[in-house]
């Protein structure tokens, strides 16, 4: 039984796991870089030890030192949580090693996902559709034009061990096939010291659709539906929801299916997710398998019912899941919102910097996870993702509605954060119509970046409260002697303090 | 009575009378009849003919500058006093004349100055690589320039709106 | 359509109605007395208007401000929140006179289930078990006497116009019977100017279960299960949850069949609560409705899934109820706690002042309803209650740790609040294991007011941590040049902070 | 060196050494080495051996009075210097002796003053009733006294503490 678990990560998502631990009865452990000591996962933990300097590189992604902790501490079992090492089949097998309880997947189930082309061909042999290409890295330039031509164009060339958009190439026109494979495998042999690289067929106007799955260690898996994951900007996830506005049950089913097939033909253990690219006609291809919890997971725990960190830990516990699939539904409609410590007015450019004042939105149906607080730094070194807010409705309407009231209330300030731009999401009528992909941001750019006209006076209420804070400000700086007209109370205030009330 | 500036505007503030929460102020031409209270550090609730407006201020630079949020917009706002008025009068001179500093808007590490001292660079060259929050800004120079002075090493940490690199 | 709502209240209440209004583009207004000018309701609404002096009587509880602001601001339709006016009929009649919508019932169904004994007449009508007792106001004492005798000991002795218990008595012995009527009706007349009482079967280890209810003015009526609110101290709740830990299927349909009958005899329009007294073995009896929104509908919202006020405000729109009884069902358990401002070692004295600090619980299955913020006076003239925690879970078992977790983390400083109070009822065995009835406070005193043993040191961090801060500040104070070992980059930073930085 | 107390007990103080985060510091015989960082005004994070605490202080009337909150325990502080010793020290007569003032611990309204000045009163009679948010509390004699001066009027607002009767 797992007494104690070290969370090997920070922000938002070591405060979400320890929150799970602490509701179980489980002590929880944070490790902390050193711009991380006034970080509130390490003020929520039990226990916190410091692994190193800022940048990740030296600390959280510092296997031994985190191993080390983790003995040090007496902690039984790591959760890695996203990012970070959480998808390192090395830091698993570590663990294994140690004698200490990962909490995600084994070395097996991490390396084969991780390969585009070792996973495309586990999917093909379990009967799970792939997108139309090639299977085998390409070396061949004449090969490589052969296979496309047969394909049709448009096609997507893709670097076997990428990632992150780097040694990918969009081929429209045949002119362009050559050009566009030499680029990417220069591109791919620069960023990850491999240029093997695959064709795929390109799909237009595609959704990302995702399916989360937990399987334990008897067999068992299940899958709890979809989540739709296509606004995104600089290829990240902004606004993901549940279910997804162009699903029908028929299709759901069927894809529920392949997605458990895909973690079964890993002998997948632990939560995971698995992606799927779709067309407008709902045909849906394996994109990928990501072996941990996702950023986006809250919107399944709300409409599903079911807390996927204890799901996780019980697993890792080796319990049976005691979770059936024709017992599971979707109950109403979730919609996350990612709050971004960034300026999207100016590119999304991240703007780092303190926290002067916080106002969290409240109430029915929102769930709210951050780390960040009031005087807080946030640090340069990690992404910018601050808080998550979770609305949930019976209807996806009202859910959008409640969203956007949570983020007219929902206040940051000291720094610029991606609020305004969420909003403007809600109100875009390609996303309140359920009709968006991939492209959304792109396609509603002008949209999305123009302002909204406002009734009354928010301009020059904002001047007056300015000139008056600040003639305030200027009036207590005369010296006593000075200033006129003092009311008395005024006066009997400040002789009170000043008896060592600093 | 103070110039207060937001984006290209630049407004007439003056306090006609105040008593308590009450008070009248005129902005340009018209005249506000306001329950203004702060109710947190920085933060006032104002009626105005019963609309009730939240309002926040969070100070720049210095006391004069603000970042203003009501709950719908945002707004940049500057007062403007004899002090700024001539720092603004002094510092209006033409944008390309004499030397300028590139500088990245927010706090990071230097990732890499592609360029050296004396380098003669053209317009879009990139002289400082700047990384923050796992997103790397390039700072390139809008016309022709040489390279002056570099103020900052690779690796090294700086701060938002540092002068990193003078170029000529 | 309503399309303005003026909300006749304040608190987290107030606010709560603000946010559905505002998800369904409803524009709403706040009204405030001397005390409330900061208040967050004011802060939050579209327009907010003064009504008066702080006391309530002065200014919540005037009916002519309430219009003459409803009037002004051109609100179609008022929503009175709980408390204040929210149960006065002649303020229901005077909105329909003055063509404003009442979200609430017509003061018909507020005057019959007002008066305990109309309304205990109109239940026995419409087969709605009661507790055995009189139906008749009785004035004289030989007949009550031999009523009792009738009955059989231990009866209550309650005024017909009462509430809060005020002239009510307990009767145990015989002897007792004659002495108790003449308390019970000389207490009456001077609190109610009525001295008429009535005399109940009194119920040994009751519990307190009542039933939501919907009614819309088409004839269709539903409820909304159940929620057990025997968490009591001074007759006042203090944990609510849903399901009730001792509730049956069959006993759920059942008593739900009946408080939708209880409903419907007074034509009940709007959402309201059958109270019913119940004992240990579910024999259930009517015992009051009431006839306006509770401070605990939050575990119905959340457990069924529905927005109780958006439903007020389609009823009073004229609309047709959607939900069906056979659709709709529970699903998982909620539990709220109310946070009180008081000294729960103290007697549960009230204890307003300024908020200093907080730090609200969030997270999965977190519900949080409040209305101070930091800086915040709280009012000395109003109900002491100053937010709402609510927990769900899938289970019942796992909503109690979920809610542990969250009162843990919760913290406001300045004041007293009931937070370890009921963090320790949490833990009290009664309620773990669901056995308890309105007597838990009571009978669970000792265990409530111990102080459990905690490992770790955290006396003597309080005391080094006082002793830091303080030896801080002294040293703050020293003028300049007595400073030794000043590092430089606080010099450095004193300096920058110089340039008019106040 | 201070002393702190804290209940009835009265702890020892002393700042061994500090040198950033890093302090140690003995309470009575024990030492401890800490890492103590003041995260929020007012609130500290504190790592002792690891162990994390988040410690929320309060001020009370003075500088010299907490509330501290761990996330388990409440405790309320009180920092023991010379001035504070000489007070306790005058004040620590017999509890009966002289006058004594009727207050409540906090503010409300005085909703009756059943006594007059002059008036003999035995032990347990009362002498102010005081409401606050919707609840009344009395405020009664312990022993017998004859009431010296009434500084409220019925209706009055009044502060926490504040003197309202006083006795003899």
């Amino acid at each position: 039984m797992i007494k104690k678990v070290l969370v090997a990560n920070r922000g938002e998502i070591a405060i979400r796991v320890m929150r799970s631990c602490r509701e179980m009865d489980i002590r929880s452990v944070a490790v902390f870089s050193d711009a991380d000591r006034s970080s509130m996962h390490v003020r929520y933990a039990d226990e916190a030890y410091h692994i190193g300097p800022s940048p990740s590189a030296e600390s959280y992604l510092v296997i031994d030192k985190i191993i080390e902790v983790a003995k040090k501490s007496g902690a039984d079992a790591i959760h890695p949580g996203y990012g970070f090492l959480s998808e390192n089949a090395e830091f698993s097998d570590r663990c294994k090693a140690e004698g200490i309880v990962f909490i995600g997947p084994d070395s097996h189930a991490i390396n084969t996902m991780g390969d585009k082309i070792t996973s495309r061909k586990k999917m093909i042999a379990a009967d799970v559709p792939v997108v139309p290409g090639t299977t085998d890295p390409i070396i061949d330039e004449d090969e490589a034009i052969k296979t496309i031509n047969e394909m049709g164009l448009p096609v997507m060339i893709k670097a076997s061990a990428g990632g992150g958009g780097k040694g990918m190439r969009l081929v429209k026109k045949e002119s362009e096939i050559l050009s566009s494979i030499r680029a990417a495998r220069s591109e791919a042999l620069n960023s990850f010291g491999n240029d093997a690289v695959y064709i795929e067929k390109y799909i237009d106007s595609p959704h990302h659709i995702e399916f989360q799955i937990l399987a334990d260690n008897h067999g068992n898996a299940v899958h709890l539906f979809e989540r739709e994951c296509s606004v995104q900007r600089r290829h990240q996830k902004v606004v993901e929801e549940t279910p997804s506005p162009i699903m029908t049950p028929e299709v759901r089913e069927e894809m529920g299916k392949h997605a458990v097939a895909a973690a079964q033909a890993v002998n997948y253990s632990g939560a995971g997710t698995i992606e799927f690219i779709t067309d407008n006609d709902l045909n849906y291809y394996f994109l990928e398998m990501n072996t941990r919890l996702q950023v986006e997971h809250p919107i399944t725990e709300r409409v599903v019912g079911v807390d996927l960190v204890k799901q996780q830990i019980n697993i890792a516990n080796n319990e049976v899941l005691k979770l059936k699939q024709d017992e599971l539904q979707q109950k109403g409609h979730a919609i996350e919102c990612r709050i971004y410590a960034e300026d999207a007015e100016n590119n999304f450019m991240p703007s780092p910097g303190v926290i002067k004042h916080m106002s969290e939105p409240l109430g029915l149906g929102i769930r709210h996870d951050g780390y960040v607080y009031e005087g807080f730094e946030i640090p340069i070194f990690y992404d910018p993702m601050i808080s998550k807010l979770i609305a949930w409705a019976e209807t996806r309407e009202e859910a959008i509605e409640r969203m956007r009231r949570a983020l007219y209330n929902y206040k940051i300030t000291g720094i610029k954060t991606s609020m305004k731009f969420l909003e403007r999401i809600m109100e875009t009528p390609d996303f309140v119509n359920g009709q968006y992909n991939t492209h959304f941001v792109e396609d509603n750019m002008e949209f999305l970046m123009a302002k909204p006209d406002y009734e009354g006076d928010n301009e020059d209420m904002a001047i007056i409260t300015a000139f008056i804070n600040y003639t305030d400000k200027l009036d207590k700086m005369q010296p006593e002697p000075m200033k006129k007209n003092m009311a008395k109370n005024w006066k009997d205030f400040g002789r009170k303090r000043s008896i060592l009330r600093l | 009575m103070l110039e207060v500036k937001v984006g290209e505007r630049l407004a007439k503030v003056k306090l006609m009378s105040r008593d308590g929460n009450t008070v009248q102020v005129k902005v340009d031409e018209k005249i506000y009849n306001l329950d203004l209270l702060e109710v947190e550090k920085g933060v006032y609730s104002i009626l105005k003919d019963n609309r009730s407006y939240n309002v926040e201020l969070v100070e720049g630079d210095n006391a004069k500058e603000f970042t203003v949020n009501t709950y719908e917009e945002s707004f940049d706002v500057n007062i403007i006093d004899a002090e700024t008025r001539y720092l603004m009068n002094r510092g209006n001179g033409d944008e390309d004349d004499g030397d300028k500093a590139i500088s990245s808007p927010m706090p990071g590490k230097v990732v890499s100055i592609p360029v050296k001292v004396g380098d003669k660079i053209t317009e879009g060259t990139t002289v400082v690589v700047v990384e923050a929050m796992k997103m790397q800004s390039e700072y390139k120079v809008k016309v022709d320039r040489v390279v002056k002075e570099i103020l900052v090493k690779e690796g090294e940490a700086i701060d938002g709106k540092q002068a990193l690199v003078i170029v000529e």
